[in-house]
């Protein structure tokens, strides 16, 4: 099978950037909107048909799925060793995200057509939709880091000005700039990491990189730095990049402020794709991972458990619902960074692997299906506070169904999705790491509960009286949401296991009903106590904050990580470092030129004097030179 | 009759003069008094001259000659100076030296 | 003592006498008639040397002609009575020290040298001999130097009344 | 006539031809048309590079040519480009031509205004077809001497200041330089032949490492200054702020790239054992004065000031990776200084336009300007991702490309250098977007912003083509790091012939 057609498939999404950005302003908004929505359908069918023929239509007789490079070309030449390829890399996980990313992007593509209708900006925010999804498709296809780092940067210059869509309010530019700095921050930590992984290696290529066989991960690294090997710092740094990306604890602050874009933009970079890049990073480099810095795994998996907890606790407390789903999803990642964690390479022991995966694929449903679902209700009412909500069931049927079963998925009910994928999870933990597996109960408990929170109050609780009455979204965007929500529902059923594993070979994986049924029991309790809380309005809620007030407290204020942020960037290193660097530069380097040009223009006006055009001094400096000269030459000189 | 004074006696008192002169030269302030003591400096020259012709080469008469061309030159010089001196007076209505300074600026 | 030395001395001390007060008087027109004395006593140096013509030059060209021409400008720039104001002490002082190096110098290298001074022959050159030197071109001659300062004479009469015209201009 | 020497000619040309126009109009006119002829020669050039190469022409430099103009010295006029030449020439030429149509409404003698700019390009392009050492400072004086005109008389704010700061410190830098080649031109006998001035000739010889140690931190430190060497870089924000908008883009985007360019032709190429000796000491400075740059650059309150301290960030990195020595980081080295030549000729170009509209540069007292000229507005952004290293722009491929070649140095000094060097990429991203953040988003500032009007087809023009070009090499920068490559390996074989003690 020839896949080089699949070079068009982020290739389809650029050319739609660059044509809708140059005739943004000269064709019709709607026409634009229509444009971008049809060519990101002819890539989404051809993800589906690359998925179809990559993992159904193998070539008789293999086991395993090979890694397939559809497309390779030269961008740069480095080193003699060392270069910059663009193309495409096909083996099961970058299949996979293709299929997530087209998937999610066509439906917010459809679904923003009636979001957005009548925004100023409106061709301009499909052409930035455009350029993201080109970005974010060809990080997953990269076939070497140096391709996914361009791609990585290119994801978030598209968050950024997605991000700061609504450019003339100020809220929404400083979340743009925040998510841009804390997210290139990371990026530097990556930069290290391939600079170091490259010296180490002498490639970027993933696939010699990631050979289990290859000479990097049998010989391993014998250069060591400060105790660990180079290979350890390399990758670590390589997930500072994934972390920062994927809002991992304590680069997650850029997050929730992202919440500040537009509802279908959250839906698509900051719940579905870009912000599990740093998933994919780490899955991408599994192998070395696992063979050569199984420390840095250890790593990866308790940042991502830690993650997970912390923002879950975060989430029970917020008001605004987005920002609820942003910490959710932080929570949500840390899962899948968990996953990952606590996976071995190989058959069974490669479950962590497939469990991150596969709930990376049921989160991207699911959590668009929230995002979107949320978009539609803040579009019915004006708002984003759950505070101003209640008893919306009854004016949005479609969304209330639907943000119903995303919350279930969410909270592990079977037969949804996301019971399958967390069993996955849970079952990996439970085998490597018990510490972090009741973690994980912890954090189910409290999922559950949080979205119940929202959901109850959203749509149940005291009717309130709106301005004016909250209707259903129309069919483009209604229809997005049920098909997610279908989505939702079966992906669950995909043997993930015989398709998207470690080591390319399919296994056979089955629910750990030991694991499952605890895991359950406490999803139904988070749910139950949401309910008695919220259901009705009935003050326990309060109560209970009342109680844990201190708690409470820390928790609403997201722990005040924001606040040591601004204290770190704004009072050290904005007043400490760079005010004195300015003042450091404007009196003390350029006063030593300006000093040095004084003492010249003092000495200048002191040889001046001599120069006082008065000819009587210049003859007496004349005639004693001369009689000096004279009495040298006569006395001292000859004799 | 003038076998008995050594030349250098001549010499030293033309040195004298000449410095004398240049003491003048160098610190009056005045255009005339200045150009007094230039008279001054040519005079002590033209007894070197004179000395030296009448003691070394008493047979020829270069040194009287050139006394004579310096005495020459020097009338000219002070009807031109003069005439300066006169202008630069009608321009400043003064004629000292360190007043005179507009070509400094 | 023989009375040329006498009379030498004399004219030295006159020379020098006078020369000082020239360049320090304060009062411009007796430091013009100071100069007037130091120009009489170098023409009687002249004398006692035998250059009788020269003296005469000296005496009708320096005395009467240029320290004329200096008195005249005197009276046309400044009050006869006026002083000058005294001359910076500073001014004074390193000048003078300058000078004095300057003559001791002078005077120890002319003492050091030992000329030979002994006078062979003391012949006053006549007119005569005068009137073809500068005439003559040949050896000894001094045409070529007689014609420049001819016209140098001419140019600084021309220059002399060019610059001091009034300028109409201006007035 | 041969092909490089036209170079030279058509901006005197069009000099000439100026000296006729009648008034404003035309004269613009006659600029454009000359540096339009040039930009197109400049296109020639590398395509005719390019072909040669391919139809193997190995030699060092191509397009020889030698003339004798002083031969009592052997001094000659010798000319010839390599890769590297041709890149600067090519980038001169699409900056003065972007930068003619930049200063269209220069109204104030505008005839003496272009005259002055095209005799500044002139000499710039001289020097960068110069071989020989003579004929290089030469060019290089007539490129710096119509600065001191151009902003006393058509700047703004401290003008004289400026200028004579800017003046006095490059003539400093040319003191120092001077002195530098005529050492290098008094050992250049050491293999036996005729004292030379020709570079070619030169690299043949081994200069005595005595001779080196003196003149190498002269030669380097002398074209160091107009590239921004901390911490003789204080002239860079004073000169930009004050200097018109032409200008700024001419200076910030060739003028400084002299320094780098001859830091690395002469002083690198022809002193090899003290720049190993002394490398130490300038990748000090040159790696300070990236981050320094980039965090002088926070504080600024005035556009050119926050643009020229970042150039000062941005040229410590060319310095930097030129002193890393090795073929990778020179490459970067010299991307860099297209790249960084492009995008600070865009910014200062923008900035002119915008200071034209709001007659402040001061960017508290601006805001919202996107929702009032987006045209301005989005170049602008482009220009400053350009700058903080976006893939696809060519800031990106330039920074990679040296932080890749340094760190691939077998010394972890080099390495951990390279690293602090690298983290100026997030301090950059921290002043552009703040930048970006105040100046064009957010609500309108001030209602008298809402009579603005977006560019105008002559602005459209000049940030065009400056971003159709940074856009180009960062979509495709194979063809130039090729081009590039192929010329570094004289300086490398010279370079590693050292033996280190």
């Amino acid at each position: 099978m020839d896949f080089s057609f699949t070079v068009w498939i982020p290739l389809l999404p650029l050319i739609l950037f660059v044509f809708l950005g140059l005739t943004s302003g000269s064709i019709r908004p709607k026409i634009s909107g229509y444009i971008g929505t049809a060519g990101m359908t002819i890539t989404t069918l051809m993800s589906y048909f690359v998925a179809y023929q990559y993992f159904f239509n193998r070539p008789a007789g293999s086991e395993t799925f090979e890694k397939i490079i559809a497309f390779n070309t030269v961008w740069l030449n480095l080193t003699e060793k060392l270069q910059i390829n663009l193309g495409v890399l096909l083996d099961p996980i970058s299949v996979m995200m293709l299929v997530v990313i087209t998937t999610v992007s066509l439906m917010v593509h459809i679904y923003s057509i009636g979001y957005m209708n009548g925004e100023k900006g409106y061709s301009r925010f499909f052409s930035f939709l455009s350029l993201f999804s080109f970005s974010m498709l060809g990080l997953v296809v990269a076939t070497n880091i140096f391709q996914m780092y361009i791609c990585w940067e290119l994801v978030g210059v598209s968050s950024y000005l997605l991000i700061s869509f609504y450019y003339e309010r100020p809220t929404a530019v400083a979340a743009g700039k925040k998510a841009f700095i804390v997210t290139r921050f990371a990026d530097l930590g990556f930069l290290i990491g391939i600079l170091l992984l490259s010296f180490v290696s002498g490639t970027f290529d993933f696939v010699s990189l990631t050979d289990p066989q290859g000479a990097l991960i049998t010989q391993g690294s014998s250069l060591t730095f400060m105790g660990l090997s180079v290979m350890t710092w390399a990758l670590v740094l390589i997930f500072m990049g994934g972390a920062g990306k994927s809002a991992m604890f304590p680069l997650h602050i850029w997050l929730p402020d992202a919440m500040e874009g537009p509802t279908p933009v959250s839906a698509l970079i900051h719940a579905a794709t870009m912000v599990v890049a740093g998933v994919y990073l780490v899955a991408r480099l599994f192998p070395l991972y696992v063979f050569a810095a199984p420390d840095a795994l250890t790593i990866v998996g308790y940042v991502g458990g830690i993650t997970s907890l912390f923002a879950a606790v975060i989430a029970c407390t917020q008001n605004d619902i987005k920002r609820v789903l942003a910490f959710s999803t932080m929570s949500q990642i840390g899962y899948m960074m968990l996953a990952l964690g606590v996976s071995g390479y190989g058959d069974h022991h490669g479950l962590g692997f497939m469990a991150s995966m596969f709930h990376l694929f049921t989160h991207a449903m699911f959590k668009a299906l929230l995002f979107l679902a949320a978009g539609a209700i803040i579009h019915a009412v004006h708002s984003n506070f759950m505070t101003e909500m209640g008893g919306l069931r009854k004016y949005l049927p479609i969304t209330h169904i639907t943000f119903l079963i995303a919350c279930l998925t969410i909270a592990g009910i079977p037969p949804f999705s996301g019971f399958f994928s967390k069993d996955e999870i849970l079952t990996a933990a439970w085998e490597h790491d018990k510490f972090l597996f009741f973690i994980e109960y912890a954090v189910a408990g409290l999922t559950a509960f949080y979205m119940f929170r929202l959901y109850f109050n959203v749509f149940w609780g005291k009717d309130r009286h709106y301005h004016h009455t909250p209707h259903e979204s129309p069919l483009v965007m209604t229809g997005p949401l049920m098909f997610l929500a279908a989505a939702s529902m079966f992906t669950g059923f995909i043997p993930f296991s015989s398709l998207v594993t470690s080591d390319s070979k399919p296994f056979e994986s089955h629910i750990e009903w030991m694991i499952a049924i605890p895991s359950i029991l406490i999803g139904v309790i988070g749910i139950l106590v949401a309910m008695w809380f919220y259901k009705k309005e009935n003050g326990i809620s309060e109560k209970m904050a009342g109680g844990l007030k201190h708690l409470y407290k820390w928790s609403y204020n997201k722990f005040y990580m924001d606040e040591v942020y601004l204290f770190v960037t704004k009072k050290i290193i904005f007043n400490n470092i760079s005010r004195p660097a300015a003042w450091f530069d404007r009196h003390v380097v350029d006063g030593t030129m300006n000093g040095i040009a004084s003492v010249t223009n003092r000495t200048s006006s002191g040889i001046k004097g001599f120069q006082s055009g008065q000819l009587q001094k210049y003859g007496f400096v004349f005639v004693s030179g001369v009689i000096i000269l004279v009495f040298t030459f006569i006395y001292i000189w000859f004799n | 009759m003038t076998a008995v004074i050594p030349l250098h006696y001549f010499l030293i008192v033309s040195t004298l003069m000449f410095f004398i002169g240049i003491y003048g030269f160098l610190t009056r302030k005045n255009l005339i008094t200045i150009l007094m003591s230039v008279e001054l400096i040519l005079n002590s020259v033209n007894i070197n001259f004179v000395a030296f012709n009448r003691y070394l080469f008493p047979g020829e008469l270069q040194g009287h000659f050139f006394t004579l061309f310096i005495i020459a030159v020097a009338a000219a010089e002070a009807a031109v100076a003069i005439a300066i001196i006169i202008s630069v007076y009608r321009r400043f209505t003064n004629i000292d030296v360190e007043r005179v300074d507009t070509m400094k600026h | 003592m023989t009375i040329s030395e006498i009379i030498f001395y004399l004219f030295s001390a006159t020379i020098i006498f006078f020369s000082i007060l020239t360049v320090t008087s304060r009062r411009i027109l007796r430091a013009a008639v100071y100069l007037l004395f130091v120009l009489v006593s170098t023409a009687g140096l002249y004398f006692m040397l035998n250059y009788h013509f020269l003296a005469a030059v000296q005496l009708t060209l320096y005395a009467g002609g240029i320290v004329v021409l200096i008195i005249f400008s005197i009276l046309l720039t400044s009050h006869i009575s006026q002083k000058f104001e005294p001359v910076g002490i500073k001014k004074q002082i390193f000048s003078a020290i300058a000078m004095a190096a300057g003559a001791i110098l002078s005077i120890m290298v002319i003492l050091n040298y030992g000329f030979n001074s002994l006078i062979t022959v003391a012949d006053n050159p006549t007119m005569n001999t005068i009137g073809y030197g500068l005439l003559n071109y040949g050896k000894n001659g001094y045409a070529l130097p007689f014609e420049v300062i001819s016209i140098l004479l001419l140019a600084a009469m021309f220059a002399s009344i060019v610059i001091a015209k009034k300028d109409k201009k201006t007035n | 006539m041969d092909f490089l020497t036209w170079f030279v000619i058509v901006p005197s040309l069009t000099v000439i031809g100026i000296v006729f126009t009648k008034n404003m109009k035309q004269t613009r006119l006659a600029a454009a048309l000359g540096m339009s002829v040039q930009l197109i020669l400049a296109i020639c050039l590398v395509f005719m590079y390019l072909a040669e190469r391919r139809a193997g022409n190995t030699a060092e430099m191509l397009f020889m040519h030698t003339h004798s103009w002083f031969s009592s010295f052997n001094i000659t006029y010798s000319i010839g480009v390599d890769g590297i030449s041709v890149a600067m020439i090519m980038l001169t030429a699409v900056i003065v031509f972007t930068g003619i149509f930049a200063s269209w409404m220069v109204d104030f003698l505008s005839r003496e205004f272009f005259i002055s700019l095209i005799l500044l390009s002139t000499g710039v392009f001289g020097f960068f077809i110069s071989i020989d050492l003579f004929t290089m400072f030469l060019f290089y004086e007539v490129a710096v001497i119509p600065m001191y005109l151009l902003i006393g008389i058509w700047g703004s704010g401290p003008k004289e200041y400026s200028a004579m700061k800017l003046t006095i410190m490059l003539m400093g830098g040319s003191a120092l330089l001077l002195v530098g080649l005529l050492g290098i031109y008094f050992n250049s006998n050491a293999g036996g032949g005729a004292l030379t001035f020709n570079i070619l000739d030169i690299s043949k010889v081994n200069i005595p490492i005595e001779a080196q140690r003196f003149f190498f931190p002269m030669t380097f430190i002398g074209f160091g200054i107009l590239g921004a060497l901390f911490p003789f870089h204080t002239w860079s924000p004073d000169g930009h702020a004050s200097a018109p908008t032409a200008v700024s883009m001419l200076h910030a985007g060739v003028l400084m790239k002299l320094g780098g360019y001859g830091a690395f032709r002469v002083a690198m190429f022809l002193m090899p054992e003290a720049a190993h000796e002394m490398a130490w000491i300038f990748l000090l400075l040159t790696g300070f004065s990236v981050v320094y740059g980039a965090f002088g650059a926070i504080f600024q309150k005035d556009l050119k000031y926050i643009n020229a301290y970042s150039s000062v960030s941005h040229c410590g990195l060319v310095l930097f990776a030129i002193l890393m020595m090795n073929k990778t980081a020179l490459n970067g080295a010299v991307i860099q200084m297209v790249s960084h030549g492009l995008m600070t000729a865009l910014f200062f170009a923008l900035i002119g336009m915008i200071y034209g509209r709001t007659h402040t540069r001061m960017i508290n007292e601006m805001g919202g300007l996107m929702k009032v000229i987006p045209f301005l507005g989005v170049c602008y952004v482009i220009a400053g991702l350009a700058s903080l290293g976006l893939p696809g722009l060519s800031g990106f491929v330039a920074e990679m490309t040296i932080f890749v070649g340094a760190f691939q140095h077998a010394d972890s000094f080099h390495r951990i250098l390279t690293i602090a060097a690298a983290s100026s990429i997030v301090i950059t991203a921290v002043y552009i977007l703040r930048v970006v953040g105040i100046l064009l988003l957010g609500p309108v500032k001030n209602d008298h912003f809402l009579t603005f009007t977006d560019a105008k087809w002559y602005e459209k023009v000049s940030t065009g083509v400056l971003i159709a070009t940074i856009a180009g090499i960062g979509l495709a920068p194979l063809w130039l790091s090729d081009m590039i490559n192929d010329s570094l390996n004289p300086v490398i074989i010279q370079l590693s012939q050292v033996i280190l003690p």
